[in-house]
């Protein structure tokens, strides 16, 4: 495919990717959040692979299959079946006043599209244009840990950060040395299974998966 | 060195004489048959005689304040300036060291009377420290002023600067004047502070520290209380009647000193008397507020001083 | 061998003293007779030396140890040979009375006292010969440690663990301070030797900064106005020969950095430092009069004296300023001598009547002034010893404390002579006010003379008292000699200390003393004033001699021993002597307007009436208590910050990125 | 070589045995053992270094100067130390019944790991594995802080597994933004992310770029440092867990967190030119001393407190690294040597005072010394010396910092100094109650193993009168290079 068309598909993706976090940051249900997680998850990989075809950045493919398996498939698996083994499947919760929150996350954008200025000029890849949509996605996902209280919610904002930074590291530098993205594969697993640890660890003492009761270490009298 | 010695028994032997001397005045102010001059010898003489009977529980410190506070009374007598001025122990204190002196013998009266461990003597020391404790700084301002005007702590210096100086008129001594005769009121328990003659508890000061010796120790306690009033009054005429001392190396200057000395002392002796029938106890916890005023006095005569004089 | 490293020495047989002692498991006994009377020789050898030292020239020297760029200077020089000088006689007196009081019990365990007590020795030496400002730090807060550690021996006493933290806190803070004020001396090249710190060139703002902090710092330490409320707290809760080397020795490194701060190393530039120094100095001593004579803790006492003592020290200072910064060298001379005699007078007596207390205590078990009395009889060395202490500290005439006193009358007599007409007139005012505390420190005395050593036995358990042993008798032997030759040869302890002013203000006393013979002690010139103590006790003498011959020989009469005159009602008994508290009643009427009074009075329905009052600080209330309750609040705001929700953290985090994102662009 | 194989393989080895056999009766022996051997190669390498200079090894990816290695030694020395603590510790632990056998496996495997990634943060040459290896840090010890099951301890894990998540994720796009910078002047592969390329090329990097980065690190690695706005995990995380794991917190991670930000902070002061990262760190530095102070004035239990101390002088470490200078610097590196030796020995004595009186509430803790001489002069010699009193290390590096700020930057002194004296005034008074007074405790079956706190204190006393030569040679070879 040729130059133009190539920077307007992956442009296409990154807007996809702002729109699954703004979903994401809007969506109640619990199962509903893992499957915008996954497909989060694809248009990253989508998007690698996009990038790795056009720009003949051969190592990239490796991370694209790296990508694939982890966020795609193995990740969204594991956290279902914590949901069904909690059984939170019908589990919900209120997000507070949505409006103001989503206010805040378009300011959160127009703030990350001016600081991105600056280096997306100097940034040789084509991709550069991305790299404000990617910092967005990772302050949405924050904002989403900041307003959620239900532990696993927090997680998969933890997870979607992940992405966003993932994201971020493919339009700034066409990703980052093999071995360091290896290393944050492995650390990204190895996160979730000890956060899977803790969801049973948080039920067995509070029997319940609300933040709410986790606020009992404080200096105030 | 000789003269030395003389000045010194002198002012021992004129003490009880002037103490005398006051109580005659006292008796005539207050139309009482005076008794007679030589009286306070008499009393002396009867008391060395008696036998002196010490409280049980009285130490070895008791039995020695008598000595050490009548020694103090009679090198203060030296060292003041009654007849000459250049005796040798002149110059071995000045007004500083001679207050000093007197609150030696003072703390050891004030120790002497708690060692016997009655309520009296501790109630006299107490008060007798107090009034000591207010008077001594407007006592040291009352030398301010001479020293300043003579540039020297020492007695003879300021007697000879103001004796043979010319007769000039100082209102801030004059102020030096009466803030002295107040805190000598207090200082040799007269009248307005303490009456030297009552024993009612609630009142003496310096009778309640006696209250224990008898025989020669009481002598000896008496003789130094006249001494302390002898040269206080020196003092005072030292520092504003220096006239007729006898000056350096002028022997044939001495009798017509000690006729100025004596003329002085009765004068002096008088006023007092006077002083003392006019005015009434006051009540122990005015005396701050008296010896306040003789210290505002002193240090307005100082401020005079550099205001008018300087 | 250099008296430098003869002083090094001194130090490391102190902390290898120590050291044995702490780790040796001896029995008490042995322990306390053993490793106390050796560490007394450091003593000796220290007074030598610094007797030594303040003849000759300075010497300096650089350890190997301390920071890589700022190892350790040590250097001796005048001022600091009298220091050690004075160090040493009363540190001699300590150790060898120590060895008696801690050999019957005394509270703690003693390897560690022994141990924290030569640390603290040692640490007091490193501080007087300290050469730059880490050297001069670590000596400074080793010495508030190690008496911490001694203040709270028997720390089961909550009040004693109280008084501990009050005292390493204002030391601390008083540290605080300090370097703060070194730090502003070293001007921007990180010098931090007091050689350099000598010719710095500060700007008069900066130099005055210095001198405050410095005031405020040393003040912290040795007890000026508001911070000394920790030395009534800390001195008695100690064992009394570690009181008595606070009180009676490390005060006066605190006075000894003020000097080498403001003289030596500030070359005492401004006059209104002076006034300043003064101003502190006389509110210092009024303040510590007033409350030491309405006390009845015997140690409490002694501990407000330290501080009015400490207040007359800081007057002379001052007045030395200002002489200094207007040039009148001489007259600066004379103050100084006045500063530092009344320094060593009171290390003297101080140390030897902390000693008679711990004798006291040692013997009946008691503290508070209420329950003793009549002790002459039953310990009669230490009543004696006591009383030439007490007429020495009230300032009584043939003795040391008169001569210091007579200086700072001089000193302040001659003030009218300096160029500035407001001091002309207020300095002699602050001459009274010296004059009253003077006379307060008499009545006090008399007090603490008069209810523990005269009088009846308040208390039957006072009958079995026994009187001091030998090592007692010895060290406050030693300090009572000190008081009593220093009193009659004053004029040879000047001119022992001549160099030192001749270092501090550049003049000394040598050609004015020079002018009569020894017994006569002048202040400028012998006409001017003079006073001769040996003339004072051998007239006194001659003349209790010569009177009581009289007496037997001419009016023999007997002696004989009756019931005290009891005004005809029956029997006396000991409780209707005067007690501490009535004896110190006129000082409290009279100058109420200074002291906090509680006064619980009986209602008349009460069973079993009591009257009980208590005298409190109010510079506790007026300083200290705002200070505390300002910090609690504001701890109070800020606790806020941490209050569990794990939100509200990440929004700080998120909050936190986006304000230096801001910063950034 | 064969040094850096020994540091890395040897705690993998123990991480992976120590793993599958940690609930024997050997496994602290062996967890010591281990921890020795390491130590004896930190040393070899320390020798090495300091002889033949900065080292580059395995194709790059790890390099030794004198600035790591001697955080290395470190390291590994309080390692082990805290596992002879660790050893009786976690025994009398188990006697009260409060860890199982399967607690002890996963306590004593993920002891091991973490030395392992502490060595690895150190010893890299990636700034991208330095990033890793924090996170896996994190991953190692999170566990390790809720091993009580307690409500409290689970709480105090999920926080510190959260904050420091989304702190670490900061961090890495500080990492991403650093090598777009990098790969612009070095040329894209993997050398972009080597420090030792950087450092060579640091002052052509791109300012804009390297300023946003650096506010991602700083807040990144901030959070682990325990910074004050970034902080409220650490106290929590300090008091939930055992305590051997919170001295090696306190002693050894923050120390790595400061390593890494201080590393960032090289490359972006010739970058930027101006001084702002300094500014940045003194700003964040006079902060944490100032709120930390005063949060110290409320606290109740014994392990939250000295958490607090920790960040109070945390921030006088960044403070010092903020001024910038070789002096400052100096007094940076020995201040972060003084405090992780006393602060772990200080945890090594509250960790058997809390054992002795069954309760880490300060009001219940009294009269030590009269319990057990060893444990209470332990605590207090120990709180002296972290509260900065002079013959101890602490005194010693606070003087020179303190010293260079009224030398550089006169206003911040008296603020360090106000932080100081709240600070001293809080913790002693909880101190002295603790130590001095009445005490109902019970003594101990055994013995406390007080040798590893006498140890410390015994350096830092060393540190505050003398420093050796080749360590004063070593701090300032580092020095040079930071300031």
């Amino acid at each position: 495919m040729n130059g133009p068309l190539v920077g307007q598909v992956i442009n296409l993706l990154a807007a996809l990717m702002l729109l699954i976090a703004f979903a994401m940051l809007a969506q109640r249900r619990l199962l509903r959040l893992i499957h915008l997680f996954a497909l989060q998850g694809a248009v990253l990989t989508l998007n690698t692979l996009v990038v790795a075809a056009t720009l003949a950045q051969s190592h990239l493919y490796f991370s694209v299959v790296l990508n694939l398996v982890l966020k795609v498939i193995v990740l969204p698996m594991i956290l279902i079946r914590l949901v069904d083994r909690l059984d939170l499947r019908a589990d919900a919760e209120s997000v507070g006043n949505l409006p103001l929150i989503m206010l805040v996350a378009v300011v959160l954008v127009i703030l990350s599209f001016n600081v991105a200025l600056p280096i997306s000029e100097l940034a040789g890849t084509i991709t550069r244009g991305t790299l404000g949509i990617a910092m967005a996605s990772v302050l949405i996902a924050f904002l989403m840990m900041i307003t959620r209280r239900k532990a696993v919610a927090q997680v998969i904002g933890f997870l979607a950060m992940e992405n966003g930074l993932f994201f971020a590291a493919t339009s700034a530098t066409y990703g980052m040395p093999m071995v360091v993205e290896l290393g944050i594969a492995l650390d990204v697993l190895v996160g979730t299974f000890i956060f899977g640890i803790f969801f049973f660890q948080i039920r067995e003492t509070f029997d319940s998966l609300d933040t709410r009761n986790l606020e009992s270490l404080k200096d105030r009298e | 060195m000789l003269l030395q010695l003389i000045q010194g028994l002198l002012a021992a032997a004129l003490a009880p004489l002037v103490l005398g001397w006051l109580n005659q005045c006292r008796a005539w102010l207050q139309n009482r048959t005076a008794p007679s001059l030589l009286q306070p010898y008499r009393v002396l003489r009867k008391l060395l005689r008696k036998e002196v009977v010490l409280a049980v529980n009285a130490s070895w410190l008791f039995r020695l304040a008598p000595y050490i506070v009548f020694a103090c009374m009679v090198l203060a007598g030296s060292i003041v300036p009654l007849i000459a001025t250049d005796l040798p122990f002149a110059l071995a204190a000045d007004v500083i060291a001679l207050v000093g002196l007197f609150a030696l013998a003072r703390v050891f009266m004030a120790l002497a009377a708690m060692d016997v461990g009655t309520a009296f003597g501790s109630l006299g020391s107490r008060r007798e420290m107090l009034i000591a404790a207010l008077a001594e700084p407007a006592l040291l301002m009352v030398f301010f002023t001479p020293a300043l005007i003579s540039q020297s702590t020492a007695l003879t210096t300021i007697v000879d600067q103001f004796s043979n100086g010319a007769l000039q008129l100082y209102p801030s001594m004059a102020f030096a004047a009466i803030a002295f005769v107040m805190v000598l009121l207090a200082e040799n328990a007269r009248i307005p502070v303490d009456n030297p003659s009552t024993h009612l508890e609630l009142t003496m000061v310096h009778e309640a520290m006696i209250l224990e010796y008898s025989g020669r120790h009481l002598a000896l306690m008496d003789w130094a209380h006249a001494l302390k009033l002898t040269v206080y009054m020196a003092i005072g005429i030292a520092l504003f009647l220096p006239w007729g001392v006898a000056h350096p190396h002028e022997w044939l200057g001495l009798p017509l000193a000690l006729v100025a000395l004596a003329a002085k002392l009765a004068l002096f002796g008088a006023g007092l008397a006077l002083l003392e029938t006019l005015a009434a106890k006051m009540r122990i916890f005015k005396v701050p507020e008296f010896l306040g005023m003789a210290f505002m006095l002193a240090v307005l005569g100082m401020l005079v001083h550099f205001l008018v004089e300087a | 061998m250099p008296l430098l490293d003869l002083i090094l020495a001194v130090v490391v047989y102190w902390i290898a003293l120590g050291a044995i002692g702490a780790a040796l498991p001896l029995e008490r006994a042995i322990h306390a007779r053993v490793f106390f009377p050796i560490s007394a020789l450091g003593g000796l050898l220290l007074t030598t030396v610094g007797l030594a030292g303040l003849g000759n020239w300075p010497q300096a020297a650089v350890l190997g140890l301390g920071l890589p760029d700022l190892p350790f200077h040590v250097r001796v020089d005048p001022l600091s040979s009298f220091f050690l000088l004075l160090l040493g006689a009363a540190g001699t007196a300590v150790s060898v009375f120590s060895a008696e009081y801690f050999q019957r019990g005394g509270g703690g365990d003693i390897r560690l006292i022994c141990l924290q007590y030569h640390v603290f020795l040692a640490a007091m030496t490193m501080v007087l010969v300290a050469d730059d400002a880490y050297l001069f730090m670590v000596a400074w807060e080793t010495m508030a440690l190690a008496s911490y550690f001694l203040v709270i021996t028997d720390h089961r006493v909550a009040e004693i663990r109280r008084a501990g933290f009050i005292y390493l806190l204002v030391a601390h803070l008083g540290a605080i301070a300090i370097l703060l004020a070194f730090g502003l001396l070293q001007i921007g090249q990180w010098e931090y030797t007091f050689e350099a710190m000598r010719n710095a060139v500060l700007s008069p703002g900066w130099a005055a900064a210095v001198f405050l902090l410095a005031l405020v710092g040393f003040g912290a330490k040795a007890g000026f106005l508001p911070l000394h409320v920790w030395l009534p707290e800390a001195h008695p809760a100690a064992p009394s020969p570690v009181s008595a080397l606070m009180s009676g020795v490390m005060l006066k490194t605190a006075i000894y950095g003020f000097l080498r701060v403001s003289f030596d190393l500030l070359q005492a530039q401004a006059w209104w430092w002076g006034v300043v120094a003064l101003a502190v100095g006389l509110a210092t001593a009024f303040y510590g009069a007033v409350f030491a004579a309405v006390q009845n803790d015997m140690k409490r006492l002694l501990a407000y004296s330290s501080i009015e003592n400490i207040g007359i020290v800081l007057a002379g200072a001052g007045l030395a300023l200002v002489f200094h910064a207007y040039g009148m060298n001489l007259l600066a001379a004379l103050a100084l001598a006045a500063t530092l005699l009344h320094c060593l007078n009171h290390a003297l007596f101080k140390t030897l009547l902390f000693l008679a207390t711990g004798a006291v205590m040692h013997a009946t078990q008691q503290r508070s002034l209420g329950k003793l009395g009549g002790l002459i009889r039953r310990m009669p060395w230490v009543a004696a010893l006591a009383l030439i202490g007490t007429l020495a500290i009230a300032g009584l005439p043939p003795l040391n404390g008169f001569v210091s006193e007579w200086l700072l009358f001089q000193s302040f007599l001659l003030s009218p002579g300096l160029p500035n007409s407001y001091l002309n007139m207020f300095i002699p005012i602050g001459t009274a006010l010296l004059a009253l505390v003077v006379a307060l420190s008499g009545y006090v005395m008399v007090k603490f003379f008069g209810t523990v050593f005269l009088g009846l036995p308040r208390e039957e358990s006072l009958h079995e008292a026994h009187d001091v042993g030998l090592a007692g008798r010895i060290a406050m032997g030693w300090l009572a000699l000190w008081c009593v030759l220093i009193g009659l040869a004053p004029v040879l302890v000047l001119r022992a200390l001549d160099p030192v002013f001749q270092q501090l203000v550049g003049a000394g006393l040598r050609d004015s003393l020079a002018q009569s013979n020894w017994t006569f002690l002048t202040a400028v010139a012998p006409e001017h004033a003079s006073y001769n103590p040996v003339v004072f006790l051998l007239v006194i003498v001659a003349v209790i001699l010569l009177g009581a011959m009289a007496l037997r020989r001419w009016f023999p009469s007997g002696r004989r021993r009756a019931a005290t005159w009891d005004c005809g009602f029956g029997k006396l008994d000991a409780r209707m002597q005067d007690t501490a508290e009535g004896y110190g009643q006129p000082i409290k009427q009279i100058f109420q307007a200074f002291l906090r009074l509680e006064r619980h009075h009986p209602s008349p329905f009460d069973l079993h009436p009591r009257y009980h009052s208590r005298i409190e600080d109010p510079v506790w209330e007026a300083l200290y208590a705002p200070v505390a309750r300002a910090v609690r609040r504001l701890s109070g705001i800020v606790g806020v910050v941490q209050h569990g929700r794990i939100a509200i953290y990440l929004v700080y985090s998120f909050v936190t990125l986006l304000l230096l994102l801001a910063l950034i662009l | 070589m064969t040094e850096l194989l020994i540091i890395l393989c040897l705690p993998l080895a123990g991480a992976a045995l120590l793993g599958l056999r940690g609930e024997r009766s050997w496994a602290g022996e062996a967890n010591a053992a281990i921890s020795l051997v390491t130590f004896l190669g930190t040393l070899a390498l320390a020798a090495r270094v300091v002889g033949q200079g900065p080292l580059v090894l395995l194709t790059q990816l790890f390099f030794v100067d004198a600035f790591n290695v001697f955080l290395v030694t470190l390291t590994a020395f309080v390692g082990f130390t805290t596992s002879l603590f660790s050893r009786v510790y976690m025994r009398v632990e188990q006697e009260r019944g409060r860890l199982t056998g399967k607690r002890l496996r996963l306590y004593h495997g993920m002891y091991q790991m973490f030395m392992f990634t502490m060595f690895v943060a150190l010893l890299t040459n990636n700034v991208g594995i330095l990033w890793v290896a924090m996170e896996a840090a994190t991953l190692a010890t999170v566990l390790l802080v809720s091993l009580y099951r307690t409500p409290a301890s689970v709480e105090a894990a999920w926080k510190y597994f959260i904050l420091c998540g989304v702190g670490i994720a900061q961090a890495l796009f500080g990492t991403i933004l650093l090598y777009l910078a990098a790969e612009r002047v070095l040329g894209a592969g993997g050398s972009a992310l080597l420090w030792t390329h950087l450092f060579e090329v640091k002052d052509q990097l791109e300012p804009t770029v390297l300023g946003i980065a650096f506010v991602f690190l700083l807040v990144g690695y901030g959070t682990k440092v325990g910074l004050v706005p970034l902080h409220n995990w650490l106290p929590d995380a300090h008091a939930e867990g055992p305590t051997p794991i919170s001295a090696v917190l306190s002693g050894l991670l923050l120390n790595v967190a400061l390593y890494a930000v201080v590393r960032n902070k090289v490359l972006v002061d010739a970058a930027l030119g101006t001084h702002l990262p300094g500014y940045l760190m003194m700003g964040f530095g006079l902060l944490s001393v100032l709120v930390a102070a005063l949060f110290l004035f409320r606290q109740k239990d014994v392990k939250r407190m000295f958490a607090y101390s920790s960040i109070e002088h945390m921030g006088i470490a960044t403070f010092a690294f903020g001024m910038g200078g070789p002096v400052a610097a100096f007094g940076g590196l020995l201040h972060m040597t003084a405090h992780s030796l006393t602060k772990s020995a200080i945890f090594f004595a509250v960790g058997h005072a809390a054992q002795k009186t069954g309760t880490q509430n300060m009001d219940e803790i009294r009269g030590l010394v009269h319990v057990s001489p060893a444990v209470g002069w332990g605590l207090m010699v120990g709180g002296i010396a972290i509260l900065g009193m002079p013959p101890f290390g602490v005194f010693a590096s606070e003087f020179v910092i303190l010293t260079t700020a009224m030398r550089d930057h006169p206003w911040a002194a008296p603020i360090l100094l106000l932080g100081l004296g709240i600070a001293f005034a809080s913790v002693f008074t909880r101190l002295q109650a603790m130590v001095f007074g009445e005490t109902t405790a019970k003594r101990l079956p055994h013995p406390p193993a007080m040798l590893p706190v006498f140890v410390h204190l015994v350096l830092v006393l060393i540190l505050g009168l003398y420093i050796p030569p080749y360590l004063a040679a070593w701090y300032r070879q580092a020095a040079a290079m930071i300031g």
